[in-house]
């Protein structure tokens, strides 16, 4: 994977934040404080007006980039934990123009152990470390069974997608939700569902990049 | 939803500008960094006060700037945290050689872009101490969890960290003073009503004709436990219990019944009379006090009342003077 | 109806306990007498300011009593302006021997019963003299009518007479200057949602989703017109627009961007940016203001803006210390 | 009538006062500010206290009570007002221990001329004044038809009915009513309302008086 399917994840990303903005707050008015979708959708277009203002020629570069944008203009838990995330993964890929499904796996542990360092949960907290961190795994584990890269991407989605429906009946140990208690208990993450848009938007964008390869 | 503004996007923006041309003598509002300081600038030798937070909680943070409390505010987007560049900016703009207090409230997204901020201000050689206000009892903390809640403990953090920073107190004395006031204090709030952020256009939550959200927080989330509606007297007992359960209260207090926007200040005062009866049935008094709209949650209607244990230097502090939009006497 | 109060029948007692508790340096409340006076008693050859009329507009008028401002203020029942007798033992409670002047905000009730009060005043050798707030340029003015409403200028009325009075200008100085604020301030209010009287349990009338009142009053009634939701910037024209038309604004003005009890601070302040950038389209400067709710309607959602078109005296006036629970500045 | 009459009749209206209660606050809320049932409950409760305490012998002191009580308790614009009518009317009937109908239509003309002064409204302002004029009149014209005392009052109590519900229809031109300018029309006047209530009040209370001696 080149840079250009680096930046098209990321317009996958804030197309599909644009588009489930609402459920994303809606989801945050339950457990949170009904910004989440705004706030993903602020980040987002700064980081997509980022890449058009300035067109980063490596994958790590670019990641380093969106990473920066989000903590730089998001604000709230989510920018400164995506934006962490982004940034560590796009420090682990260095300064490769072209990027495996291995190199990537292992970009995104170290993505996932920058929010698990910054924030502090534990897989079960009912955060977006619950999508993240199953994601992570299935990708890895689909590269070790040497699945091709589709399907590797489409493992990590799945997982992401299961992870973040697995925190509806969790109870809260971190973030606002955590305030609730047991109140929390039976509505789904808001950070969960946008880490599962997020690994769906990559499956997205490595997909259209093929397709428009003729590939 | 109606509400008096422009559009949802530009809330944070108009609002800046309204709070520059109401206060020229007092604010110097940098809309483009979005930070709001001291008309007045830094003071050489004098720590920096700097807090920020989401906005919707007004006239915290920025309407506490001013002499002898803040000398700069970051405010974010509603209910969600400013970023590091608005605290790094307004750290480096305030300091005075002294070093610079980040006032943070205890919650993820502030604590996260302040510990952002203050690595990178270490970066750049401005010395930055950290004070977090967790003052909420309706929160019940753990080694496990995002602990307690800051909530109106900060307007009493900042006016008397602001005062001993103002009498020249060296760094580790005003965090050491800042500290002493979290430690001494402590919130609980009760909701009639949730609130409507622009963003989501209708309420957080919705209570029925008798029902209220015990142990509420200030960013319209709701609380620990939905229960009915009562008598101010009892809904001020309920508070007073859990703040009294968690710290004893006796002796002189300083006592913030604080509305949570939308509730009539005829409607605080009948609970501050409750207040004062529950103090002085623990043999404790309301030495020092403020019965108003300080720490909000948009257009909630309810109150949190926030007791500190009073000693000499507090009561001292707190009553030296202090000259903001929001808070003022002695000048 | 979910109001934080104890019983209908004791909101206003129950209030006025709570401002005694949280204002004892500052008040002394009359509880029997229902009268709200300075802790520091009269001050022989000042003349005495008495302001009163119905509860449910606060902190008007006993949150403006203190140096600088009221000597006393009368609270009614909710929305009911107060009785004779209380204005009449507020007169010679504050009655420093140079006479006392009544603030009266042009209402029936409030005019017949201040004008009951001052004639049995007067013939108890009591001198009394009585101002006539009426400001509000939504009531079209005739000779067959009541009148202007007094709203939001009786904040300036009252801070402005208070001024002179504690400077010792005598009776019909303070009389003068009284009514020399009165004619050059206007106001002009616009509801996004009714009040909720105790008494009566439901809104006082009912707005849509998109609905507003133009023009409305202080005590729950409909304004002149329905209207529908509008930006800030859009309302805030038609309410200058309005004061304008009746009195041409230039120069410098003092304003009140004035919250009616349930209006989020963050959109006053975006109202206000308006406010003062509709000034400096007509060449006028917002050279003085307040940002906040001062003269309220209960849970009303909404907001008025009073003009008051300054001068060299007045300024000064304005700017004279004042210390009380809702205004202070100076000391 | 004798001064027992006279303290049934405050007792009428008290009851009646705290029966229509709402309705009266309905009526104040539509076209002012939702007090004036709470405000004449307040009032007439102090005066049947006031009586207890403090038993007048005479029709003329016992009104005379009852307005300055009103006068001294209710505030608002109805308390001067309601209270001068009744002391005018007081003070018309002098030290008579007993009150013929043409004594009282005398009183009840001073206290309209006492209401009509202290705050200037004519008939057709939409306020009260529209139900005690014509009520007044109907009494002195049954008075001087010689119709008998019953009668009489009968005769005036449907006027004042009838002088309320003409005021739907009225603009309002005093009161707080006078604000809402051409929206006042269509809403029945709360102070007509309970003027209607005080001499519907009066018939009552002398046909009470009347069984009860055995008449
Ligand atoms: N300590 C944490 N570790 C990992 N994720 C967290 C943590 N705290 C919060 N989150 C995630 O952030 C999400 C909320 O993001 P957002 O609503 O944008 O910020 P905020 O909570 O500041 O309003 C939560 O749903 C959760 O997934
Ligand atoms: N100037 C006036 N002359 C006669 N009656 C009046 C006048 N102003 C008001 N009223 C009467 O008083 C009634 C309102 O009484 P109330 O609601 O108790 O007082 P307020 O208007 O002060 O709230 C009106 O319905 C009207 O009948
Ligand atoms: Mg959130
Ligand atoms: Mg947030
Ligand atoms: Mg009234
Ligand atoms: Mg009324």
């Amino acid at each position: 994977m080149d840079t250009a399917v680096f930046a098209r994840w990321i317009g996958e990303i804030a197309a599909a934040v644009r588009a489930d903005k609402d459920r994303l707050t809606r989801l945050d008015a339950a457990i949170g404080d009904a910004d989440h979708g705004a706030n993903l959708e602020r980040g987002f277009d700064a980081v997509v007006r980022a890449l058009a203002d300035d067109s980063p020629d490596t994958p790590g570069a670019l990641l380093g980039l969106v990473g920066n944008t989000l903590i730089r203009r998001v604000g709230g838990a989510s920018g400164p934990l995506y934006g962490t995330a982004f940034r560590e993964a796009g420090k682990a890929l260095g300064d490769a123009r072209t990027v495996s499904t291995a190199d990537l796996a292992r970009a995104l542990e170290a993505g996932l152990a920058g929010v698990r360092r910054l924030g502090g949960a534990a897989e079960g907290d009912k955060t977006m470390v619950d999508a993240i961190a199953p994601a992570v795994r299935a990708l890895a584990e689909a590269v070790r069974d040497g699945s091709g890269q589709r399907e590797a991407l489409g493992a990590a989605a799945s997982a992401a997608l299961a992870g973040a429906e697995a925190t509806i009946p969790m109870r809260a140990g971190k973030g606002r939700a955590s305030y609730l208690g047991p109140r929390s208990v039976g509505h789904e993450d808001p950070g969960a569902a946008s880490a599962a848009l997020v690994f769906a938007a990559l499956c997205a964008a490595e997909a259209a990049s093929d397709e428009s390869r003729g590939g | 939803m109606k509400k008096l503004i422009n559009s949802v996007d530009s809330v944070v923006a108009d609002a800046l500008r309204g709070m520059a041309s109401a206060h020229p003598g007092l604010l110097r509002v940098d809309e483009e960094n979005r930070i709001v300081s001291r008309a007045s600038g830094p003071r050489a030798g004098k720590v920096g006060l700097v807090s920020g937070g989401g906005s919707g909680h007004e006239p915290l943070h920025a309407g506490f700037v001013g002499y002898g409390m803040l000398d700069a505010a970051c405010p974010g987007e509603i209910f969600t945290s400013p970023v590091p560049d608005q605290m790094i900016t307004a750290a480096t703009a305030v300091n005075g050689g002294a070093g610079v207090l980040y006032v943070v409230k205890n919650y993820t997204g502030d604590v996260l872009n302040f510990e952002l901020a203050a690595e990178l201000c270490a970066d750049e050689g401005v010395e930055v101490a950290r004070v977090l206000v967790d003052d909420d009892v309706a929160v019940r903390d753990s080694l496990h969890t995002a602990g307690r809640r800051g909530t109106g403990a900060t307007v009493f953090v900042e006016k008397i960290a602001g005062a001993a920073a103002e009498g020249g107190a060296p760094l580790p004395e005003v965090v050491r003073v800042a500290e002493e006031v979290n430690a001494r204090s402590r919130s609980f709030g009760v909701a009639l009503s949730a609130c409507t952020t622009p963003a989501s256009g209708r309420p957080t939550f919705e209570l029925g004709e008798t029902e209220i959200e015990l142990g509420i927080g200030i960013h319209g989330e709701p609380g620990r436990t939905r229960s009915t509606m009562r008598q101010a007297r009892e809904l001020v007992a309920v508070a007073m219990d859990a703040l009294d359960e968690d710290m004893p209260i006796s002796g002189d207090v300083l006592v913030m019944l604080n509305g949570m926007g939308a509730t009539p200040l005829i409607e605080l005062y009948v609970a501050f009379a409750e207040v004062a009866e529950y103090l002085s049935g623990k043999g404790a008094r309301a030495a020092r006090s403020l019965v108003g709209d300080y720490v909000t949650s948009l257009d909630m209607r309810g109150f949190s009342v926030t007791v500190c244990l009073l000693n000499e230097e507090l009561t001292r502090l707190w009553d030296a003077p202090v000259e903001t939009p929001a808070l003022r006497w002695g000048r």
